[in-house]
This record gives structure tokens, sequence and C-alpha cells, in this order.
């Protein structure tokens, strides 16, 4: 298994640059998750204040 | 009148549709990648030239790929968005860019690092790497550009024209920085000529192009739900996923 | 009264259209940002009339008038110019349309009468007295002053000009009164008696209330809608 | 300006704006040597900050040029449609009986004339005193009269888009910037290549094609921009 991670003496290269790649897909789909319910609560919030405008779709 | 409906249901109607379909995308995205990241770094043999250090194409190449692609789709987006004025092609407009932003980064990154051991420096002024690094600024212009103006409706008329005008100038950058590069440094072997790959190297490269093209789907529809309830925080639909998302 | 006079003569051989000039609004739409401005709003302003848009601040006047005037187009819903969309007759609408908002139009290092050669030449129109129209908006003393020396109130009468300059038979005039002093004021109700009574139309907004002497005024509320 | 009171033909107006644009200029000539002395300033930088040694600044003397140019223009740039936006006249424009696009070509005409074209003139001045000879002078004269107008159209085209925004300085140049790359690249190598006895035909006639492609789609969206900015 040593020799796997080893990647023939480039380990560092390799797995920076698949770990970047993880973080950047992982944040790219849990960031705008987070925002989207961030949005819902403030738009529940605006919905309570100011009320909902009658267009029924 | 049908068109105050048509912009308004497309919107709720939108939700509800992409809401279904993200699950999908996701088992499907899931499968794809890890499907490539096996043959990436496992079946494919390591390459005669440079050893193990070439697995890093399977993240450049596809992310270079979709740096690319992403803009063009984004292209699409703003002249549906400039002539028919729909609003969800503005949205999605304004979605991709964060997403197109995020896949040039890494294809940055990555090929700096890949050009660490073929060249011995981080930076060397690769044609393709400049081109890379200045379409970053186009997607980050597309941002600031988007985010600096209040009203929702004129900023995303203001991006669609600048997105307009630079996937009109990205093919002139991409060309001036190559003749650049060839004329201050010689025809170097650069990343672009791959050498002709063997079957079990470019399938895996194939997979994760494709496992990206999902993705991208999927942070383009997650981002796009996130801007229509902010941007119709007081409408019938929006009431109705409140009212769900409370229960559910 | 004199000047009324001279002016009823000289607008005489004014060159609108005969035939019955309409402009309608139909179940336009416009919200900013996520205020709703206005939804569903319907109404038709025919040639000989006046119509007041009244409202608080922020109830949307000015983007009413914008839309009218064919700078913005609305959400959704239509503006249509003798039966025709805005949007189709765009270049024969402006022809015919005379636009007033805050800003006055006008650059501060020219003169009071480079301004008004400037908007001329913009609009196109033909035989026009610059003297005379200076004479009418009361700054022929000031003709050649750079407009950076004038008050607010001179730069708005300076503006009014465009009244007079183009021969156009919608007037859409935004908060016209803005800065005038009550001389202003009484020019300017008797500008747009006049241009009524040439059978132009007038849609307007403002603050003050405004007596016009013998024509009619429909008015149109427009109310804010956070309760 | 004293105009006769006849009969206004199309002609006849469009001159009267071209003039309104030289009047105003000449009302504001204070500040017409800005771009002038901006323009000199950077030039002189990069001697300051690299050393005086004719032969390393002969070789990058094209590369300096260009980039100070370019940055003069894009300075310039911030007041193209920027008075017109806040006095209200550009909704005159919209609203005007001449065709926009031809009012926003005679704006972006006097601009070039008054902004850009000094620049051009002052050039070979600085070229020589970076040690620039003469033919090399005449190459870099034809590449900025031919790279200038994409700049300047490009450029108005973005700061038109940043009207409605209230300080638009920083983002107006991260917008503009990468779009100046290949009109940089071309514009210089041109130069250089003159100066090491290569023919610049292939540069300059990338540049005269990039200004004919600008000069024809610029300005419908400049009027698309303008319009957006208008209507906010």
């Amino acid at each position: 298994m040593g020799e796997f991670f080893y990647m023939g003496g480039y380990a560092f290269h390799v797995w920076t640059s698949y770990a970047l790649a993880f973080v950047v897909l992982f944040i790219n789909i849990v960031g705008p998750s987070m925002r989207h319910k961030r949005n819902i609560q403030s738009a529940s919030d605006f919905q309570q204040h100011n009320g909902t405008i009658s267009d029924d779709t | 009148m049908m068109k105050w409906l048509h912009t308004m249901a497309s919107s709720a109607w939108f939700y509800r549709f992409s809401g279904k379909v993200i699950p999908w995308l996701m088992t499907l995205f899931v499968v794809l990648f890890l499907y490539g990241l096996y043959g990436g770094l496992v079946t494919a043999p390591a390459d005669y030239q440079q050893g193990d250090a070439f697995r890093i194409i399977y993240i450049h190449v596809p992310s270079a790929w979709m740096s690319l692609f992403v803009y063009i789709v984004m292209a699409v987006y703003a002249f549906i968005a400039l002539v028919w004025r729909i609003k969800l092609a503005e949205v999605l407009l304004i979605s991709s860019a964060p997403v197109g932003a995020a896949f040039t980064f890494m294809a940055l990154v990555t090929g700096s690092l890949w050009g660490k051991p073929m060249w011995g420096t981080w930076w060397s002024w690769d044609a393709r790497l400049t081109s890379e690094l200045l379409l970053l600024f186009l997607y980050w212009g597309v941002i600031g550009l988007y985010a600096a103006i209040e009203d929702k409706r004129t900023a995303s008329r203001a991006v669609s024209i600048l997105t307009l005008i630079g996937v009109v100038n990205i093919p002139i950058i991409h060309y001036s920085v190559e003749w650049w590069n060839t004329l201050h440094q010689g025809a170097s072997v650069t990343m672009t000529d791959k050498p002709s790959m063997p079957i079990e190297m470019l399938i895996p490269l194939l997979v994760m192009a494709t496992a990206f093209k999902v993705y991208y789907a999927i942070s383009l529809l997650i981002r796009t739900r996130a801007e229509l309830v902010e941007r119709e925080p007081n409408s019938k639909w929006v009431k109705q996923v409140i009212e769900e998302s409370n229960h559910g | 009264m004199g000047y009324t006079i001279a002016f009823c003569l000289w607008q005489s051989r004014s060159r609108f259209h005969t035939e019955n000039m309409a402009l309608e609004v139909k179940n336009i739409h416009c919200s900013r940002g996520h205020r709703q401005l206005f939804t569903g709003l319907n109404f038709s302003l025919n040639s000989g009339e006046v119509l007041l848009v009244e409202g608080k601040n922020g109830s949307g006047k000015s983007t009413l008038l914008k839309i009218v005037s064919g700078l913005r187009r609305p959400d959704s819903g239509d503006v249509l110019w003798n039966k025709q969309s805005l949007s189709s007759i765009f270049s024969e609408y402006t022809q015919q349309l005379v636009w007033l908002s805050h800003r006055n139009g006008i650059n501060d290092s020219l003169t009071a009468k480079e301004n008004i050669q400037v908007s001329i030449s913009l609009s196109k129109s033909t035989d026009v007295n610059i003297k005379k129209v200076l004479e009418k908006i009361g700054l022929n003393a000031y003709a050649n002053t750079p407009v950076r020396q004038f008050s607010a109130g001179m730069k708005r009468r300076l503006a009014l000009s465009r009244l007079l300059t183009q021969k156009a038979q919608l007037w859409v005039l935004d908060e016209p009164q803005g800065a005038l002093d009550k001389a202003g004021i009484k020019l300017l109700e008797s500008l747009v008696e006049e241009h009524v009574a040439n059978d132009g139309m007038v849609i307007m907004s403002s603050h003050h209330d405004v007596q016009f002497e013998n024509i009619t005024i429909n008015t149109l509320q427009l109310y804010t809608h956070d309760k | 300006m004293s105009i006769g009171i006849d009969h206004m033909t199309t002609f006849h107006s469009l001159y009267l704006l071209i003039s309104r644009e030289f009047l105003i200029a000449f009302r504001h000539r204070h500040e017409a040597l800005n771009p002038l002395l901006f323009f000199v300033l950077v030039c002189l930088l990069f001697p300051l900050g690299i050393g005086p040694s004719p032969q390393l600044l002969n070789t990058i003397a094209p590369g300096i040029i260009w980039a100070a140019a370019l940055l003069a223009i894009l300075m310039s740039l911030g007041n193209v449609f920027r008075a017109e936006y806040e006095d209200g006249t550009l909704e005159l424009m919209v609203l005007a009986n001449q065709p926009l696009v031809v009012l926003t070509l005679i704006k972006l005409l006097a601009h070039w004339l008054l902004n850009v074209f000094p620049l051009i003139l002052l050039s070979p001045i600085i070229a020589s005193a970076l040690g620039m000879d003469f033919d090399v002078q005449i190459t870099l004269i034809s590449s900025l009269l031919l790279g200038t107008p994409v700049l300047l159209l490009v450029g108005a085209t973005v700061a038109t888009l940043t009207l409605v925004i209230p300080q638009n300085g920083m983002l107006l140049a991260l917008l503009v910037l990468p779009l100046y790359v290949p009109v940089l690249i071309f514009g210089s190598s041109a130069v250089s290549a003159t100066a090491i006895g290569m023919s610049a035909a292939g540069p300059l006639y990338v540049l005269a094609a990039l200004c004919i492609l600008s000069l024809t789609l610029s300005p419908f969206a400049i009027v698309a921009a303008i319009k957006t900015g208008v209507s906010q």
C-alpha cells in the first residue's frame, strides 16, 4: 500500500491536487446548500413581516 | 399577462423540478467520480516519462475543459436573458459564474502542481495556464459586477452584456497568449499536445470529464434554487416552500 | 396675459396629427428589488387630457413615468401608443414625446443658449427661435452665462425650454415643479394649459397641488405596498 | 457657436453635437493635460525602478509605453458617459430622434481625439527618451493608432456597464484589464519586432483586425449598456 501513496516520488504533487479538488468540489455543494437554507429562513421572516404578494401561480 | 405568469411560473416550476433532479444527479456524480478516481489512480499505468505525476491530469484536464465549457454555457444564458428577458436565464447565468471560477481555479493550481516536476518552477508562463489565469479574471469580473449593482434585474442585464463581451474575447485572448508564448519561449513542450494516450489512460479522463459536467449541473441547480428564493422572498410559491421545509 | 396670446398665435400652426392619438397602459407590473411597486396597472390617456400621478415617496411614480416614456420596460404588461407597442415603434414614439425628469438634462459647462441648441439637435426640432424661447422661460438675460452659475430654479426653467422647442404631442413630466419658484410654477401651468388646449397630452407626477383652469384632470393614485 | 435657425438637417445637428463635445472639453481644458501627465509619469516609473541602463531600457521600452498608454486610457474611461449620466443628458440621448449608435460613436470619436490622440503624439518623445530609434518609433505610432481605438471601444463598453455603480474605478479596472491583454501583446510585440529588425506586419494586421472587430461590435454593446443604465 505504501507504494501507492508514494506515487513514484510525486506524492506531494498528486495528493495535493486531489485534496484541492475534493475541497473545492465539497465547498461548491455545501456552501450553496447552506445559503439556500439561509435564504428560505430569511424569506419566511420577510413573509411574516411583509406578507405575501397575491400573484398566485 | 402570459409573460408575467410565464416568468413567475417558471421559477416555481423550476424550483420543484430541480429539487427532484438533484438527488439523481448526486448519485450519478458519485458513481462516475469514484470510477474515474479508481481508474486514474489505480488502473492507469504510470506514464513512461512523468511517472505517477501524470495522474494529476485526471483533475487538471477535466477542470480546464470545464472552465471553458461553463463560460460558453453562461454566454448562452446571457444571450437568452438579454433577448427574451427571461428571469430564469439570468439566475442560471449568475449561478454558473462561481462554479466556473472554481473549476478555473482548480485547473490553475493543479496545472502549476503538475508543471513543477516537469519544469522545476511553479509558474512557467505556459500558454494554457496564462490564458486560464485570464479566464479566472473574467469570471471574477462577472461575479464582481453582479455584486456591485443592487437592483438584481439591472445587474443581470449588465452581467449578460459583460459575459457576451467576454465570450467574444476568450478566443482572442487565448490565441494572443499562445502566439506570445511561442514568440518568446519557442515551441517548448506545452501541456496541450497530449501524447496519444493508451485506452486505459484515456477512459478515466473521459469519465472524470463527464463526472465534472454532472457536478456542474448539481452545483448550478443548488445555487439557482437559492437565488430564486432570494429574488422572490414574498411570492406564494416560496410560502409553500417554507411550509414544506418547516414540516420536512 | 400678453405672453399667453402671443404664445397661442405662435402655436396655432402646430403640427399635431389630426386623428385621435392615445396612450394606453395595459396591466403593467413593476417591482424594485423585493418591493412590489404596482401590479395590474391599467389606464389610458387621450389628446386634450392631463393625467396627474400622485403617491407618497417611493410609491413608484418616477418608475411609472420612466416606463411610460419608454426608458424602462415593465416587468410585464405593455404600453401602447396608437394601439402599437412601444418596443415596436420606439423611434416614432420618441418624436412625439417630451421627457422631463428630476435630472434637467443640462450640461453645467455650457451656456443656456448652447444647452438649448444641444436639445434642439438631439430632438431634431425644426424652425425654433431660441431668443423667443429664452424670453418665454424668462432667461433671456442669461443667454450666454454658463449654467454652472444658475440657481436650481433657473436650471429647471431651462429644462422647461424643451417643452417649447419640441413639437411633441405627449409630455411626460416627472415632478416638473421641483425647485421652481411661484412664477415658474405659473409658467409651467400656462404651458400645460396651452398644450392641452392644442389637443396635446400631459402625464405628470407632482407633490404640490396643481391648479389648472378649465381643463379636465384625472388623477392616478399610487399606493405603497408596505402595510 | 453661432448656428442659423434654419432647418436642422441630420448632418447639421450631428456636426453640432460633435462641436458640443469639443466645446465642453474646451471649457474643461485645464483637465486636458491629465492623461498626458499620467502617461509620462507611468513611463518615468520604470527607468526609476529598473535602472537607467540604456540597453535594458531599450528592450523593455515598447512594453513600458504600451502599458502606460493602456493605463492612461483606462483612467480616462471613468468619465466617458459619466457627465451625461449624472446631468440627465443620457436620458435625452436615448429618447432623441437621432440613432443612439451614432450619438455613441460621436462621443467616442471626440473622447479619442481629446484624450487618446495626444498620447500618441507624445509617445515618440518618451520613446526616444527610452532609447528607441526612429524607425521603431514609426511602428510604435502605427501600432498605437491601430490599438488605442480597441482599448477605447472595449473600455467604454465596460465603463457604461458600471455607470450605475457609484465608486466604480477599481471594478472598472478589474473588468477591463483582462480584455486589454491581446491588444497589449500584439501592440508591444509589433514594436519589439521592429526593434530587432523583424517585420512587424503580422501583429499590426491582427491589431487592425481587432480594431475593425471592436468598431463594428462595441457600439451596439454600448447602446445596450446605456439603455440598461438609463432604465435603472
